[in-house]
């Protein structure tokens, strides 16, 4: 297989069977959440369920004062690389042709020297990141191997990405098969890891809020 | 014919001065892509050259190489140095014809044993060699049989360099590059559909100059043209930097002269001199007239999933996929949660009521 | 039945399991954040005391019950399974080292509601022999005599008659078609008889009809704090039951946080039924009274108060700014401590934790997350609604050596009540 | 490169920059100085040089045009003339069709394809005592 093939190859049937796995993956685990159901509540309700939902869902992108004070670093890296990861992927001209292509809508892209500022930022915040799993003691007490490797597979898009920009090590159209195939490894290991928070992280807002909602706690 | 004179040799007896020489060699020098402190050298090198016997092959082509070569009007550089060289065999070029064109391919392979050079444009019909013959023999035995004595090959086109169009998929005739069937000889690629003229009279200056393949990229490619993309050498990157594209052939970015990227410019994955050396005597190049580049001098780019489909979208229906894979993880997953619930609902008649004297273990109380 | 085992215990994880906790499972990103929302952890810097990691039963059997990949890993004999050791290691996590206060369920970036699956795990628990020995006892108190402190219906009379003596009032037992049911803890009866006094007060003052229950004046609930649905709904059913038969239109809590979350909201859905009659805490009725103007005050405490949140009342129950209301009649110097409200610190004995012995020094040291909220604001006496938080308090201001008195609200309220003119003709 | 009027028809003529001007400007600056340093020459080729349509004819006006100007006839016409910085040439080759076939900026005092060459003065000293003969 030469470059050209690889690249053929990784745009085309690879990209295809990536999208099966995480399609299938990630409905299928959604659906085997929601099916579990839950019982409904017979108490008197003080607020709304629906209201308290929804509204969680908003507020627990911000995060307590308390919380912003005592685990600072963790809300600051999270934000930066969470911010980082959404403008690389969703405001860079490729990716938006990528996403017009698939789904037919499109919009505005961000100049590349902001995408590859935002990408050097989000790779050497991810390397704090890891440098923090590593040393601080609650972090690493609760990390184990699906940690370590949601981390590698999050970065690999970005470094791939900064070299295939760059033309770094390589030549550009087997840089770019790297880089695709490196998103690849992540769509196929999106719904066997905690990869998955990014959907069902509404859900649990949903029910969090839903709980306190119902009983009149804004949560 | 004075065969074996040097080209200085061969100049003079045209009557052109040193003065004229000098010339010819600064700009033979830019023709090659050479800084231009390498004009002494090339000098002196074209001082020593010989002519050499060419000889050229056209196998599944459709002679818009020979075409790009010889749109270059004399006497231009590229016109001196085919005075400067023995083109003894060339379908649409040469005078004989029948069994006095192929003499005269016998006759050079003899006379040059081991020092000619074979140009080799069209790609080798491998699935039946009935699909292309010359005077009745195969492409494929008449390459196995030039080759043999060759110094080296030069594959212009992408045709002879990568198999080209006529390699496309299906790919019927099983076209092959010339360098799938010959592995024995130094062979270089000078792609492109065509390649551009002076990169192929560029590449044949190098080897009449200093007698030496020059520097070759990992594909076969001379450096000296194919050593950057187009897309970095494109007077349009600011744009693609800024995030300006055209969307349309026909809107406003097009007309202010947007980075093409998004109708399906492969510049970021094609490797040639086009931005630089351009087309007709240097006057435009595909994306300075508007178009995105179709990536023509890289492996099978026939088959890149469409000359107007951007590099980075799926060259798969990704949608449909989204679509039928949506239905079958939700087939499954409604399989699966029913699964869930039912062994919840068995946890549940399973429960025995706990009573106070189920909480303590043993011989509690 | 016979004993608990394992397999119940396994079991009664897998009815426990429902979308939501399959949400917040699916969710979790490891960030530790819940770890700096916790007491358990802040004061002792174990990391074992993660919240999220508490629920490592419960995060095992959903893995392996209600999930593909956890499934055929099963199947495969891979997958780290539930086992009696894992259980008792778990033991002190989920009961000595948790109050199930809900701080975890509201700094969660994910949202995962961590008090919700404590709760949930306790049941897993207690079924498989893994309680403590304390709360089982406390649960068979209650069970079998009514109290988990052993306080039966003589002592709660006596009680009353002196509260009777007292304040000088008739205080209605078994009253039938009186408004109000009162309910009881039995740390009240025991601890601060004062409060019957205070309500009786308060009652008389604003001209309420109320009784207490001869057979169903018990509010607290050990059920819930163990982890044992049938008995948190015989319990519960006992007071429903009195509050039909007295055909009452309320059932009031007392200044008791679990006792709230069990009638409040756990009740009917543990008895499976709605009521037929509202629940509201103490604090709740007195504020709608000082909305009707029926509850009118005279004079201030000058020193510099506090509100101490109860978990269950405020972030659990969702009754926040009624206390503040009645507080700010009384109070001179109303001060509050940094994060009150929602996101106050658990005074650190909830959840049953108060009735494990066991685990009575580490309650004592994460004490002093309070103590640095207390030095923060230099509060001369500190008010709170939950009689379980206030004898907590106290063990925990005389351990750090800090001289603050901890006072109920009601009884403070009762302290303050104005002369008891007819109501609508004051004009103090 | 470019041919020395601008092409109708370029998409965006004029639009478009690649902002190779100014680095080639410094450059001649930085050309000049090793000249009057250490007699140091210099060239550079524009056509490896990538140019948006009308930025060569900018760098050209802006060199503009000084006291010399010199037309060869050898193998086509070549225009050499020295800009309005002494020192800094522009060299154009042309083939007998009058199309560019390069062109050079030279930083030296003298382009040396303006010198007469040896072997040409040994040809003409040749054939100038052929016809005196």
């Amino acid at each position: 297989m030469n470059e050209t093939e690889f690249l053929m190859w990784v745009r085309g049937p690879a990209f295809q069977i990536a999208t099966i796995v995480f399609v299938v993956g990630v409905v299928v685990r959604v659906l085997e959440i929601l099916l579990l159901g839950r019982k409904g509540n017979l108490a008197e309700a003080r607020g709304s369920a629906t209201a308290g939902g929804l509204r969680t869902i908003l507020t627990r992108m911000w995060p307590d004062r308390g919380t912003l004070q005592r685990s600072t670093f963790t809300v600051v890296t999270g934000y930066v690389f969470h911010i980082g990861l959404f403008v690389t992927i969703f405001l860079s001209a490729p990716h938006i042709l990528l996403i017009r292509d698939v789904f037919g809508v499109g919009w505005a892209s961000l100049p590349t020297t902001i995408i590859d500022a935002t990408t050097v930022v989000t790779i050497i915040t991810l390397l704090a990141v890891l440098v923090y799993r590593l040393t601080n003691p609650v972090q690493r007490f609760l990390s184990g191997f699906q940690d370590y490797f949601v981390w590698l597979v999050t970065i690999l898009p970005l470094v791939t990405g900064y070299l295939a920009f760059h033309r770094i090590g390589m030549t550009p159209p087997m840089l770019l098969a790297i880089h695709i195939l490196s998103v690849e490894l992540l769509m196929v290991s999106f719904p066997f890891t905690k990869l998955m928070h990014a959907f069902t992280l509404f859900m649990a807002r949903w029910y969090n809020g839903a709980i306190a909602g119902y009983r009149g706690v804004r949560s | 014919m004075a065969k074996h004179k040097s080209l200085l040799e061969t100049l003079q007896h045209q009557g052109i001065s040193r003065r004229s020489f000098l010339k010819f060699c600064a700009s033979t020098a830019s023709l090659m892509a050479l800084p231009p402190a390498m004009i002494p050298a090339v000098a002196s090198a074209l001082e020593q050259a010989r002519r050499p016997s060419v000889i050229w092959l056209s196998f599944q082509e459709c002679t818009g190489c020979t075409e790009s070569l010889t749109r270059s009007h004399s006497p231009t550089v590229e016109g001196l140095i085919f005075d400067a060289i023995s083109l003894d065999y060339h379908h649409t070029l040469q005078a004989a014809s029948g069994h006095a064109a192929e003499a005269a391919r016998t006759a050079a392979m003899e006379e040059n044993y081991g020092n000619y050079l074979v140009v080799v444009d069209g790609s080798i019909p491998t699935a039946n060699p009935g699909y292309s013959t010359i005077a009745g023999i195969s492409n494929r035995d008449m390459l196995l049989e030039t080759a043999t004595g060759a110094a080296a090959i030069i594959s212009v086109g992408s045709c002879a360099a990568f198999g080209g169009i006529p390699h496309a998929k299906p790919n019927p005739t099983g076209a092959v590059a010339v360098s799938d069937l010959i592995t024995d000889k130094p062979i270089i690629n000078v792609s492109g559909c065509p390649p551009i003229p002076v990169v192929i009279s560029g590449v044949l200056t190098h080897f009449l100059t200093f007698g030496t393949i020059p520097a070759l990229d990992a594909l076969g490619r001379p450096k000296a043209f194919f050593g950057q993309s187009i897309h970095d050498r494109c007077y349009r990157r600011p744009f693609y930097d800024k995030g300006l594209f055209a969307e349309s052939f026909d809107d406003e970015g097009a007309k202010k002269g947007w980075c093409l990227y998004k109708l399906g410019c492969k510049g970021p994955t094609t490797f040639n001199a086009c931005a630089t050396a351009k087309w007709n005597s240097g006057t435009s190049f595909p994306i300075q007239s508007g178009h995105p580049c179709l990536g023509c001098s890289e492996p099978d780019f026939w088959d890149g999933g469409g000359f107007y489909k951007p590099l980075s979208t799926p060259t798969e229906d990704i949608a449909a996929t989204l679509v039928y894979g949506a239905a079958a993880g939700a087939a499954a997953g409604v399989a699966l949660g029913t699964l869930n619930h039912a062994r919840k609902t068995r946890a549940q008649q399973a429960h025995a009521p706990v009573t106070v004297d189920d909480l303590e273990k043993g011989d509690g109380q | 039945m016979n004993g608990p085992s394992l397999e119940r215990g396994i079991n009664a994880l897998k009815e426990q399991i429902d979308a939501p906790v399959a949400a917040f499972f699916n969710s979790c990103v490891h960030c530790g954040l819940c770890a700096e929302a916790c007491l358990f952890y802040t004061e002792t810097r174990s990391p074992n005391r993660t919240p999220i990691h508490k629920l490592e039963p419960l995060r095992r059997v959903w893995k392996s019950e209600y999930t593909f990949w956890g499934r055929l890993a099963s199947a495969l004999g891979l997958g780290k399974q539930v086992d009696d050791d894992l259980l008792t290691e778990w033991e002190t996590l989920v009961y000595d080292s948790c109050t199930m206060c809900g701080r975890c369920s509201m700094v969660c970036p994910v949202g995962n509601d961590i008090a919700y699956m404590i709760r949930k795990v306790r049941e897993g628990m207690a079924a498989s022999g893994h309680a403590p020995p304390d709360l089982i006892g406390a649960t068979r108190r209650a069970v079998t005599i009514g109290s988990p402190m052993g306080v039966k219906l003589p002592a709660l009379q006596a009680q009353i008659r002196h509260a009777e003596k007292e304040t000088g009032l008739k205080i209605p037992v078994d009253v039938e078609g009186a408004d109000y049911l009162c309910t009881l803890s039995s740390m009240e009866i025991m601890n601060f008889p004062e409060y019957i006094s205070a309500i009786a007060r308060i009652f008389e003052h604003a001209g309420v009809s109320w009784t207490i229950a001869s057979d169903g004046f018990e509010a607290t609930n050990s059920g819930i704090q163990i982890g044992v649905s049938e008995i948190a709904a015989e319990l519960v059913e006992r007071v429903v039951k009195a509050a039909e038969r007295l055909k009452v239109k309320a059932v009031i809590s007392p200044e008791c946080g679990h006792a709230y979350m069990a009638i409040r909201w756990e009740g009917p859905n543990l008895i499976g039924r709605p009521y037929g009659f509202k629940v509201l805490h103490i604090t709740e009725l007195l504020d709608e009274l000082r909305k009707e103007g029926r509850l009118r005050t005279r004079g201030r405490e000058a020193q510099r108060l506090t509100y101490h949140d109860p978990c269950q009342i405020a972030r659990r129950g969702g009754v926040v700014e009624q206390p503040r209301n009645l507080l700010n009649m009384v109070a001179e110097d109303f001060v509050e401590m940094p994060e009150a409200g929602i996101m106050n610190w658990c005074c650190g004995a909830g959840g049953g934790v108060s009735t494990n012995e066991r685990a009575d020094d580490l309650r004592l040291t994460v004490f002093n997350r309070k103590k640095a909220q207390l030095d923060a604001i230099h509060a001369e006496g500190m008010v709170s609604a939950c009689s379980n938080c206030r004898i907590h308090l106290e063990d925990g201001l005389e351990k750090y050596h800090m001289d603050i008195p901890v006072l109920s609200l009601t009884e403070t309220i009762a302290a303050h009540l104005a002369d008891n003119t007819p109501a609508g003709e004051g004009s103090s | 490169m470019g041919s020395a009027t601008p092409v109708d028809g370029d998409c965006g003529s004029g639009a478009v920059r690649t902002g190779n001007v100014l680095p080639l400007l410094h450059e001649i600056r930085h050309a000049l100085q090793r000249w009057l340093d250490a007699g140091e020459p210099a060239m550079i080729d524009l056509r490896s040089i990538p140019m948006a349509p009308g930025e060569e004819d900018e760098l050209v006006s802006l060199l503009g045009e000084g006291e010399v100007h010199a037309r060869l006839s050898a193998l086509g016409p070549s225009d050499i003339y020295e800009t309005r910085f002494p020192g800094v040439w522009l060299v154009t080759h042309y083939n007998d069709n009058e199309e560019i076939m390069s062109r050079f900026i030279e930083v030296i005092d003298m382009p040396s394809i303006l010198k007469s060459q040896t072997e040409d003065i040994r040809d003409g000293q040749e054939r100038l005592a052929a016809q005196l003969r």
